[in-house]
Order: C-alpha cells, then structure tokens, then sequence
C-alpha cells in the first residue's frame, strides 16, 4: 500500500521534496511508517518524537493507515 | 464607554455584522502582551493597536539592526541600534496615541514569565526561538492565559491558539500537544539561518492579530484546536485539528510539570548532551590582555568588514574546507554575530576532532555592548 | 550590483533557497505601481519597500482621515488631512531609503491610466470601488502588465494576478473572467459602508506583496489562474481555478473592447437605467446665496456634530421611518461624507416617490476642499 | 438531487448563510440553479450575471451538476 507523505518546515529539507510517497508493508501503522523514513532519510532520526497528522487530525504511533489516507508531518518551527 | 473621537476611529468595524460598540468596548478593556517585537511583533503590534485594545505589553530585549528591516516594517532605518521595544512604542503611540503601551526591555525569563504574563488577558508568540516559546506556553498554560502562537521558516507559517477555554469551560490543547519534545537545534533553524521572505511574517503576523481579536470579542471561530498551516511560496494552507495527547507533559496521562523549567537545557539538549562552554565578552577581553586567545571569526566576509575585533575570519559555510587553518593544540573562541552560528561551527569543529571550544556568548553584537560601543552595528 | 549594506539588509532573504543574490537583483531593478495607499496598500507597500523593490510607484488622492487609523497602519494621527502618498513616501523612505518612490496625489481615470501604469513591471490593486477596478484590469490587459488583485468585504478577501504571460508566452485570465460585468452598486458595498475588520486589508495586501515578490523573481507559484478566497473569521480559504471565459469582452469570443471606458457608468448601471443628478460643492453655495436649498445631510449624529453645512440630519439608517421630514415638493440636495451614502438615500427616497433629488458630489469632503477649509476633517 | 451552494460576500446576506442546500429537479444544469437560487431570493435576481464554481472551477451555465458537487458563488468585492 503506498501512502503519500507531504512534510512542512525542516522536513521538507530532509525528504528534499514537498511530497514523498512510501511504501508501506503489511504493517500499517504509523509508527511502521515513522521507522520507513527513518532508514530512508537517516537525518529523519532526529525527528523521531514528532507527531504525524493523518487526514488532518493528529494521530498517535499506533493508528493504523489506509489506502488514500493523507500523511502530514510537521517539525517546529522557530522563527518569528 | 467610548468617545466620540473613538466612535469616529474604529466606525469601520464597529458597523461590522456582530462587532458593534460592544465589540470595541471589550477591545478597549482587554490586556494584549506581545513577545517579541520583531517580525511577527511588527503586523501583530500595528494592527492591534489600530483596532483600540486598551492595554499593549511589548517585550524585547533586543536592538534594531539592519538585517531586521527587509521584514520588520516598525523600524526606521535611523532608529538601527535603538531598543525594539521603546522604537515600537513611539512609533505605534503616533498611530494611536489612546492605548495605554508598556515596554519591557530584557528577555522573558522563567524567572520572570508568570509575574510578567500575569498582568495581561491574552498573550502573542513573536518570538524568534524555540526556548522562549516552551517557556511562553508553560506560563500560559499555568496561568490559564490565552496564548496566539505563529512561527514563521523560510516560506512557511504556522498559526494556532492554545489554552483557550470553551463554552463548557475545557481549556483548548497547547503547544506541546503539537510538539511534546525539541528536535534538536541543528534541526529548528531561526531565521537569521534558515532565511525567510520578509512579507511572511506580515501575513502570519496579522493572523495572529485577527485570531487575538476574535479570543477578545468572542466573534467568529478562533484556532483552538486546530494548527494552521501557510506555504507563501505556492499559496496553499492546510489546517489540522489538534486534540489534548496523552504524552502532553501538562496535561496529558502523566502531569509531570508543575513548574517553570530551565528552558535552554529543554531545548539544547544535543545527542551526546555535550554543553558548550561560552565566555563573555569581558572574559574574553581580559584573556585577550594576558595573551593572544585565537579567535575564529565564522561570520561572512561583509560582516567582517564592517566591524570585527581581529579574530580570524573563516566564514561558516567554508569551515569544513579550512579545517587546517585552525589550531588544535590550543583554545579556540568562536564568535558570531550574535552567537548562534558559532555554536553550529562549534558542533561541526567537535565532529572534527577539535576539543578546547569556547563560545563568545552573544557575538560581537555583546561585546559591542559590554566592551566597545564604537564598533559599527549592523 | 548590490553593494555591502544592501547584501546586509537583505541577508535573510538572499539565504533562502533559490533567492540568492540574484532574486535580490531582479527586486532592485523591478518597479512596482501600488493604486491606493489605504488598507491594502500600507502592507503591501511597506514590504514591497522593506523587501528592496527598486522604484514604487504610489498612487492615491486621499488625504489621511480618523476613520482611515483602525487599518491603515502606516499613518499618524497627527497626520489627519494630509496626502496619503505623501505621507506613505515619508513614512516608507524611513524604513528603506535606498528606494525611489514616485507619487500621484491624483484619481487615476481612463485618461491617465495608460500613460502612469506603462512605467511600471508589475501593478498591484489596493484600490477601494468598482469602476478603478475594471479600469486597471483594463488598462493592464491593453498594455501586458501583471497585475496583482486583492479585495476585502468585512472579514473577508480576494486575492489573484492578472495577465501574467506563462512560460509559453501565453496570457493568464483577467478580472473580467472572474466578474464580467459589475452588479448594482448598492450590492457591492465599500469599506466605508459594509465595514472591514481592520487587520483584514493586513493579511490580504500582505499576500498581494508576496504575489509580487514571485511575479518579479520568477519562484514559486503566483496566483495567476486561480482566485484565492480567504475568510478570517473561521480562517477557511479557498482556490477557485479560473480558465478565460468566452464571454470576456477583453479576451473572449467576441472582444468589443479595444479602449478603456467609462467606469463610472458602466458600474453605474441601475436597474432603470436612471442617472443620479449631481451638485459640485460650488454651485451648491451659490444656490444658498440666492434662497434656502433643502439640504439633507444622511450622516451619523457623531459626524454631523464634527462638522456640517447646515443641512437637515436624518442618519441613513433611520429614513425609511422619516421620509415624512422631507418635503416632496421641492429639490431636496442630499449629502455625506464622500457622496456614497447619499447616492444609496437617493434611491430611497426615488422608491419612495421623491423625485427632484439631487447629489452633493463628493460629500462635506469637497466642501472643505472647494468652499470652507476651516471644517474639521475626520 | 441535493446541492450544497457556498456563498461569499454580499451573496451571503442575500441567502442569509454561509451554506444553504437546494434541491435540484429534473434540470441539473447551473443555469437551472441560478433560477431556483433567484426565485427563493429575489435580491439574489440582481447578482445573475455572476459565475458559479463548481468543486473549485469556474462553469458556464450549461455545465450539468452531480450529486455531491459543490458549488461556490463569489460576487465582486470592491474594499481596500
């Protein structure tokens, strides 16, 4: 199942595109997700305690993903 | 409760479906304190003041300098060296010369948050560090203040509204529902690093303004629960709805945080909890008296040639190529403008091998104010 | 070509990916006309003056009001009756001297536009009513300038670029594909009649100079063929994409329009096709030196109390239920403040039966300008 | 068929809310839309010659309407 991945802020710099798209295997849960980008782009690892918004709600690491569902992952952001 | 010259001011928006005089009479009755009055300080300050709430809070340790400008439209290019905060409060005192404006010029301090915030009905997040917001939104929440936090990186912008109570009196998430922990600092870029689009703050700035307006008079539907996000570069937003997590160390399963913390060490927190070790600028002067201390300079050539204090000048980006030129049987003080990008230069000279590193603690913009008021600001 | 203070001021901004020095370069050597220095255009022209745009053109015939001060930040109170294009260009050449600012302390109109808008790269519309709108999309379609479109209604706003060639050479739509033909002017109401929030114009002309920021350095993606459609009250927005419509009379299968226009008729356009009569401020004194004009004055008992010509005071909101204070059997001379609202009481009073109605053109505002300077202003 | 029609601006107060459902008959065009929208609001007869959007793109009064689509009307704003 491939789940598209949109990242804001200084993970946009680390997956170095907007939107990435991830193949997910039979586990579906976010955190599975989260450990996927982490061996993709190792600086990912850093960012490891981040929250991931699913469909535009915040959701926890064991929220299981479906077909189509919408993955946003958002670092903070300091500037002002 | 308003005058006619008041009636006159705001008709505009009181003649606003639901707004009305009652409206800008709780404007006029409401305590605003902005954090920062840079950027995002700029938009939120003006407009705040031009829509009549009574009582504004500006606190701003900081000086203008002229890299400030592109994007903080309070400022004359004169007023470079002068206090953010009391320039602020000149400027928006000529816009509406009947608010009542206060000034605060040293940083908010986990000292002195809660006595500070205390004072005020609504709170702004201007501020330009990852710190100083955990420390903001543990006040607020501790105190039950309203909190409009923005942040703003390159293209992008973030607007929410924490702590705020609803109808059946539940207090809204806060920030650390959205970011529990720091990622590390090499990883939360300021805009003095990252860069950004000086017409951005303009836009989440003035969000922030709109959403305090609308916690003040209770019209319209604020950002409780939910966080806004903005990309300037291709005009899209997004908006993500937020709920209380249970890992939220103020609120959550475990409510481990009954007080203040020391919210630099929350936030430097580095792999290997390695703390860099800085030297004032007197420190350092009384060093330089004795011997012959190297200093690495990491700031850009222009920089340089404005104003140094004859350090060797190496700038950040060329560091790693010119490793060689740097002693490593010695101490080294690194120093910047301000003391950011000399701890990035540090972590990457340790990465390579160098040991004896000091940081100079606020950059020659600190040894300008402690040791040398002649060198040339910027 | 930029030199060292330049490359300070504008550091944050030139760091950004794929700005650099060069994004720097083409905003200094870019001009940008700004029409209306009112809520729109003080974001957009602080930061389009902040941001290092190399000529700004600022266009406004205004003068500075209290009613103006609740969302046209850049002003001071202090500065009440004075030109707003003055004002803005000092106020602006403060926070940035390096920029020329040109100014026009004059209406634009189909006589002028041509010849001010072909100086220019990039126009931006801050304008305030209907006709100026389709007489600067006009007047940049015929001569191939991007135009970049904002507009607010009380807690809502607009924002769009018109005209822009793509990398095809290809024209993008207009705003006659979006608003081919204007509504009676009674349902599109102005700032001064419908309200606005005053921190709206903050975040829309805040877009409408991020627009023009892409437009001239060519990053990212600019608004052309889409309508963004912003509501501040609940922070929703919106993008319609907008394709050339056949029916435009600019573009379209049938293009009739090869010149600009009459604006104020073609947005005139009532129901019945009627013309409202209209008095110059001069003609009305000479009338009262000879005999006793019923002069019905439809303000708000505030603004009447700051000052008035002698007129009868029925607020706008009130005659319907007072029509039996007007006499119907002879020429009854209706004004306001700037001519808007009486139009609205003329057609009133028109449905109601009064026929011999007639206009103060340009409201008590005029009167202070042609007759009697020593009325305050507000 | 039930149509949910967004409104902005002015148009707004002619149909006194932000979203309002009407119900289509057998003519699904956004002309037959516009005819209802002006029946049941005749304030609404002096905003015809505006366009209509229909999921985020401007339509001609020909384009036919399906189930779910959901259609926008912006009227001109002319505030600064």
């Amino acid at each position: 199942m491939d789940i598209t991945v949109t990242a804001f802020g200084i993970a946009k710099d680390i997956i170095k595109n907007k939107e990435v798209i991830i193949s997910l295997p039979s586990d579906r849960s976010v955190g599975a997700l989260r450990s996927l980008l982490s061996n993709k782009y190792p600086e990912f690892e850093k960012l490891a305690s981040l929250k991931f918004a699913v469909n535009a709600d915040y959701v926890e690491d064991g929220h299981e993903l479906k077909a189509g569902d919408e993955v946003v992952l958002i670092p903070p952001v300091s500037g002002g | 409760m308003l005058n006619k010259e008041e009636l006159i001011r705001y008709n505009r928006q009181i003649i606003l479906p639901d707004f009305g005089v009652e409206g800008q009479e709780k404007l006029k009755k409401a305590s605003v304190l902005v954090i920062g009055a840079g950027g995002l300080g700029a938009p939120n300050l003006m407009y705040l003041a031009a829509a009549g709430i009574g009582r504004i809070g500006i606190i701003d340790f900081d000086e203008v300098s002229l890299s400030n400008l592109h994007r903080q439209v309070l400022f004359k290019t004169s007023e470079i060296g002068q206090s953010k905060a009391e320039v602020a409060k000149g400027r928006l005192s000529e816009l509406n010369p009947t608010i009542d404006f206060v000034t605060f010029n040293s940083p908010i301090t986990s000292s002195n948050a809660l006595d500070i915030i205390n004072d005020y009905d609504v709170v702004v997040d201007g501020s330009d560090n990852l710190p100083t917001r955990y420390l903001v939104n543990d006040a607020c929440f501790f105190l039950g203040k309203p909190l409009v936090y923005g942040a703003i990186f390159r293209f992008e912008g973030q607007v929410s509204v924490f702590n705020l109570i609803d109808e059946k009196g539940l207090k809204g998430p806060n920030y650390r529902d959205l970011f529990p922990t720091p990622p590390p600092p090499e990883l939360v870029p300021s805009c003095t690093e990252g860069g950004v689009i000086g017409v951005l703050p303009g836009i989440i700035g003035s969000m922030q303004a709109n959403e305090v307006i609308k916690v003040v008079t209770g019209i319209g539907e604020t950002l409780t629960g939910r966080l806004f996000l903005f990309d300037a570069l291709d005009m899209t937003s997004r908006t993500l709805n937020v709920k209380h997590q249970p890992s939220n160390p103020l609120t959550g399963d475990h409510p481990e945080l009954t007080e203040l913390i020391d919210y630099e060490a929350f936030c430097s927190g580095s792999d290997e909890g390695r703390q860099i070790v800085e030297i004032s600028p007197r420190t350092l002067m009384e060093k330089m008296a004795k011997g012959s201390p190297f200093i690495l300079d990491v700031r850009e050539d222009y920089e340089y040639e404005i104003s140094n204090i004859g350090g060797v000048l190496i700038p950040l980006n060329q560091l790693n190529d010119r490793l060689g030129e740097i002693p490593n049987n010695e101490e080294v003080v690194v120093m910047c403008k301000t003391g950011g990008r000399s701890k990035k230069a540090i972590d990457l000279l340790f990465k390579s091998g160098f040991k004896d590193l000091v940081n100079l603690k606020g950059g020659i913009l600190a040894w300008r104010h402690e040791i040398d008021p002649t060198l040339k600001v910027y």
